[in-house]
């Protein structure tokens, strides 16, 4: 689990937990702490789970008709690919015996010595609890990936990226911070990973696009470009909302306890900034594009929302609500900047993830110093992660370009990957699908 | 006999269809069409980039009239289809040299 | 926190829990009820927010495709917009030193002197969880409003009169009741707020959609209904089964406490009752729609569920459940009738929002006199906050229109809010849209 | 409550449960788990509620647009009508006073003699806790139903054939694991009801499928199948993430218990192989269609993941998480080939049901002899409750078929359910549509 | 050459499309299009206000054919697509002055 | 004046648009249809069941021109609809008798 990071950026809830097991009269008895700290992983645990849905949907709402039923599966497909990588390298790569830099090769495994045939004699929380909750946060990472590389990227090659981003690169970085290795040491703090989950999506999409290349006739050669508008806004919309309700579960379990009334405060503070930051982000999005373009454009608000969330995920905790309001806020205007701005880059994000998942949790990441953070260990942790996430995400990328293609051809493109790949129209009774008449 | 076809703006469907119904024809036939023509559509911004919509939305209506129907039938769609403003659409009349009721097999007139 | 409510409604879970702290052999120590009090609101909470994706679709499911960008854009700007303002003057508003008609002007901050460095003194519940807690209902009324004046309302003006609604309007009449003031005083019960907040929306909709008027077509001179079926039903019914499902939390987290064995199991009659409220609503409305035109109107049933979970919300726990059963009934049946009603006297409620949160959640205020509620207080209540919520909306509404205007100008309605506003279809590809070919 | 069960296939967790109480230096006190079990309960029903919404979404996604509005319809009626004849008849028909065969006619009420004025005393949870966690399992077995038959049955004879299966089918074989009758004493192990939900579900559906018979079209007469698509890939994709995300409190809450670090332990367990056989399902699915048809069926995907939680479902806790990925992926692979299959005999599932619930659901409840259940006793139980459930609602479709008449005449076939029986279209503006210009 | 255009009941469409094909027809286009004549729609109620449509779902399709076909063609759609109720629709023949097949630049009856 | 009928593939059309307006061609009107012809659809699988769907979709372009410009229209349309593969589509020329614009209820070619 991740300890570290708990002693790190969560010190005062932890200094508390220590201290408040001592006054005898009023304080939760061990048992009742252990249940609690369990529930907390596995309610909030199912929270992010649900986000996975919310992925979906966002995503299934700004492909095109074309290439929708493709996101529904690579989506599903993720997720489960996730969740069992996860479990054969993942998760000990992570966080058992990390040396500074790794964590060791094995099949993770339930370890509750505590609970004997005998009742329960010690322990913080159940080892399956945490490792529910982690599984969830490396699925959300490969989630940012795919809604980037929409609309090209070939099913097979793109699962296999995932496994290696899930069983490999996330473990490997998520060691040094949470999982105890030297950023942690530095000091580096990202309370529920603005960097450590959001910002490595980010990167590891960014190598795909620029691997994988633009959509055909996105960006035309006098530098023109090209929108190609997502297909279905209320699925876009109903998406932005899971994932705000699964956030909860990302910041307010990453908390890490709830077994004392401190750690249950702290919680109730982290939902409200989660959740002001996130109203922040849509706000600074709706005006800015009010002023900008003189209408108001609903992606970019659900991009605000989410912007605003990975903004205060590196610390959602100690800022004030007004601050978080602010954070969020920040988030939700750098996000309506860099969208455009990787369009003129020539860098193909077919959802905005890497404007909302990279920009914004490197934002997070860096806001966490407005409540004592030290900048350097946070420039570090940023610059290493980024470097490391890219790097690595990038030779995947390569490797699988040349040895089995990740790019559909050009006419699978044009047909679209649901027939191409899927044989299977999203909305076959709609549009120009095949079961109209 | 003849066809006349008009491509008309789609909020004027009604009107049009009580002017020619008032005319005393039967029935007509609709379809939904894309225009390009010196109507140019509305600039819209996604995401930050612009584009233009070439092809705005109308609807084309067919109606097969009698030969002496013609003339008040394209003078009502003409009047019935008329904004004043750019994009009001056209109306064509071809000759048509037979037409049959499937119902009951009728042809000619009788089967309008 | 709603103390007085508490008190007056919650009497014997409420006497139960002093009562239960006595016996020690058995009883849960008080940090223990601090988590699981906290635990409640959080929980509960977040079903609640979820309420805000179900508004989001059951109302882009029952506008027309041409709006339907616009009606995401305002759900998810007016829930940012309800967090916002409740942490800036609401919540105190409400809640805090309230005189008896008015609490005070202040931004609110988490305040939990019970919690030390030492550990756990006292209290009774994390004020962090508290606050969210009712932050999340004040988004609710917000959100009725919007379904009422949908496919007309401009969204700046929109979004300045939920302003007023969640920062002014909602807060002075809560205090009120839920904020300890003259109507709690007066023995006025209302659990979870079948007024407070379900007619409250009822009545600012109903005076939007006075002063905006209907849409251009609704109503034609000669005295007919032109109807104007809503585009997406899948979508209306989803976001029916989430308000059903928010609505445990919204009833179930109205216990206000969850630390006894009385209070979790008023938490489980509570959610039974909720059910088979909403139950009852669906089959009444079924029932009676294929009795009226013989066949059944799928967004009767809708509406009906969500009159039947509007009218138990007023008292969940007391009634048996076959009580409940009925109530839910009665006000599927009150939908029903009421939808057309409206319709007669020309008030355009795009959603039914007028006839599921007025008309039920005056029927349910009533109903809770079938549990001992005084009915002097009840009608007092219902007269107060109708009266008080209805001419201050209609000020605010009418300042607008004056000031700013309300209203989209002819030509937008009719091409639609979404490309009027947004500059963006909700389903380019789909109908009539200009990506189809 | 489901007291035997727990003993058959709860074992190690039951013991520890008894043993826990002993310790009394860091033990949960009595009211402190009390409070625990019924919040798992609750919390863990409010999941499975959510499975309702999972349902309507998927049937309404797999069906075309002409069914879609009565599909959405059936699933909100089914949901409220299993809830009310679980409270007028089914609860103690299947828990109260089992004989051994039956349990008792009565209305359910609730029943907490613990919980008195003076404070807690004895009790394991609340009553009414337990009963939502049943009714809302009771509505699942109806909504597989529901889609098996769709886009062809009537919808009151539907409503009908629900009444009796969620008020006497259901209840009456439970009573015979579940109600501690003549199964669980045998040794029958179903955990969280791979057998008693699931596989009842798909026996009533099958039932069902032979009476109607196949819609208009489907199967020609020179042996072809005329395969008709589903409308809303992305719809049944959020029906298939929603039932994944609920399938936690299905199997989770069927712990029976969180008031021990033992227990939780074990919900945290049974989460992670729920979640783990899934996976395993889709990936297997995924893997099948590919090498099957050179394309990938999403829906054989999502179905998949069906297939895969109902395997894992009569046994969750005991398994390795491998070996409930091996679970799952078997579960996909079967129903990979159970829908073809089912075409070949021309038993036409609109929406894979008996696929996923019935054939996954023998193959769930035979995997629990991995994990040392007897096997004569769990063939005896597939058989017994097999029989019993296809014999009795082939007895009761029957009869509604010679009464009534349970199918649509073929011209409401050919125009749709929606307009035929709902005079509402699902998606005016879309396709066909009637609202489109 | 002529153009044969007929408006039928879109359930008909696989059996019109049936009897052209067996008559030699190698080729047709077909469009969605709502029809509007003396079959009235059905009143439908939305929220207790009732309503009608006008236009009911009808499917155009479009047949090119040599002058000695047409007789053929006219009245195996007619055949085909007779269900004898109101509504069934109407066939429309117009001269065709040329075809071209776009793929090799063929005009005339080879186009077809 | 004639009325030129098109049938292409749908990602041909901005081509065939193109090449129009460089003939100086205002206005054309496009609907989408599904065509049925040499060209067979691809063979799906849904959830084990083969079938084929044997109508594919088009893109019709309806373009009145003068008598001049016919024969360059239909040629403009011919290349710029040309990929040589099968389905590529049909051009059919009507005659046009009468023209007008609804807007100023000019009728002939100024019509166009
Ligand atoms: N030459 C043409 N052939 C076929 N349709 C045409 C032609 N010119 C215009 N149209 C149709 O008429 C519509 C209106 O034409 P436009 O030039 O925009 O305005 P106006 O009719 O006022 O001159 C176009 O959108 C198109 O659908
Ligand atoms: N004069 C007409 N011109 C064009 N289309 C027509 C005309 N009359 C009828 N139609 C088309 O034929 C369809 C059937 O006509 P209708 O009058 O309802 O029945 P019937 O063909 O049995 O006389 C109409 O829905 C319409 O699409
Ligand atoms: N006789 C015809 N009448 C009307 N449309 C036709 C005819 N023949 C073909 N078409 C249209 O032209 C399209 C292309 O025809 P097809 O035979 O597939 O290929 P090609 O044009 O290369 O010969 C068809 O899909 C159909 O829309």
């Amino acid at each position: 689990m991740r300890s570290s990071t708990k002693f790190t950026t969560g010190a005062v809830a932890g200094l508390g937990m220590i201290g408040l097991t001592s006054p005898a009269l009023a304080a939760t008895d061990a048992e009742t702490a252990f249940i609690f700290n369990s529930l907390s992983f596995l309610m909030h645990g199912f929270l992010v789970m649900w986000m996975a849905a919310g992925f979906a949907m966002l995503e299934a709402g700004l492909v095109r008709t074309k290439n929708t039923t493709m996101q529904c599966l690579k989506n599903i497909a993720l997720y489960s690919t996730a969740g069992i990588l996860f479990y054969l390298v993942g998760y000990n790569l992570m966080y058992m015996d990390v040396s500074g830099f790794i964590g060791s090769f094995a099949i993770w495994g339930a370890d509750d010595p505590g609970i004997t045939d005998a009742g329960f004699t010690e322990g913080d929380y159940a080892s399956g609890s945490d490792w529910f909750f982690q599984m969830v946060f490396v699925a959300a990472t490969a989630s940012i990936v795919s809604g980037t590389v929409a609309e090209r990227v070939k099913l097979w090659p793109f699962l296999i990226f995932c496994v290696f981003l899930t069983g490999i690169i996330y473990p490997i970085q998520g060691s040094w911070s949470w999982g105890g290795g030297w950023l942690s040491e530095m000091g580096f703090s990202d309370f529920a990973g603005s960097s450590i989950v959001h910002s490595v999506g980010g990167w590891a999409a960014l190598a795909g696009a620029i691997v994988i290349g633009a959509r055909k006739g996105k960006y035309t050669d006098d530098g023109k470009i090209n929108p190609m508008p997502g297909a279905n806004m209320p699925l876009a919309t109903l998406g932005t909302f899971i994932l705000w309700m699964g956030w909860f579960g990302f910041n307010g379990g990453s908390q890490l306890a709830m077994g004392t009334a401190a750690d249950v405060a702290a919680i109730a503070s982290i939902y409200i900034n989660t959740n002001l930051a996130a109203a922040g982000g849509v706000i600074a999005a709706m005006i800015l594009t009010q002023v900008l373009y003189k209408k108001v454009d609903l992606t970019m608000a659900l991009n605000g929302a989410l912007g605003g969330l990975v903004s205060i995920t590196a610390e959602p905790l100690a800022p004030a609500p007004g601050l978080a309001i602010i954070i969020g806020a920040i988030g939700g205007v750098l996000v309506v900047f860099a969208v455009p701005l990787l369009d003129k880059l020539k860098i193909d994000d077919v959802v905005g993830a890497i404007s909302v998942h990279l920009v914004a949790g490197v934002w997070g990441t860096l806001a966490v110093v407005l409540s004592g953070a030290d900048i350097v260990a946070q420039v570090t942790g940023i610059v290493a992660i980024g470097a490391f996430t890219f790097i690595a995400s990038l030779i995947v990328w390569l490797v699988l370009k040349m040895v089995i293609g990740v790019r559909i051809d050009e006419e699978g493109e044009e047909m679209g990957l649901d027939r191409a790949e899927c044989g299977m129209e999203a909305y076959p009774e709609f549009g120009t699908g095949s079961q109209r008449m | 006999m003849k066809l006349v076809m008009a491509v008309i703006k789609p909020f004027k469907l009604d009107e049009v269809r009580e002017s020619l119904t008032g005319l005393g024809v039967q029935g007509l036939t609709i379809s939904e069409v894309k225009g390009f023509g010196r109507q140019k559509g509305q600039t819209e911004i996604y995401r930050g980039a612009e584009y233009s919509v070439n092809f705005l939305p109308k609807v084309k209506v067919e109606v097969a009239v009698s030969d002496e129907q013609v003339d008040a039938v394209v003078e009502a769609v003409q009047k019935a289809g008329n904004t004043g403003r750019i994009g009001d659409g056209k109306i064509f009349v071809m000759d048509l040299e037979k037409a049959v009721r499937i119902r009951t097999g009728e042809s000619g007139e009788e089967a309008l």
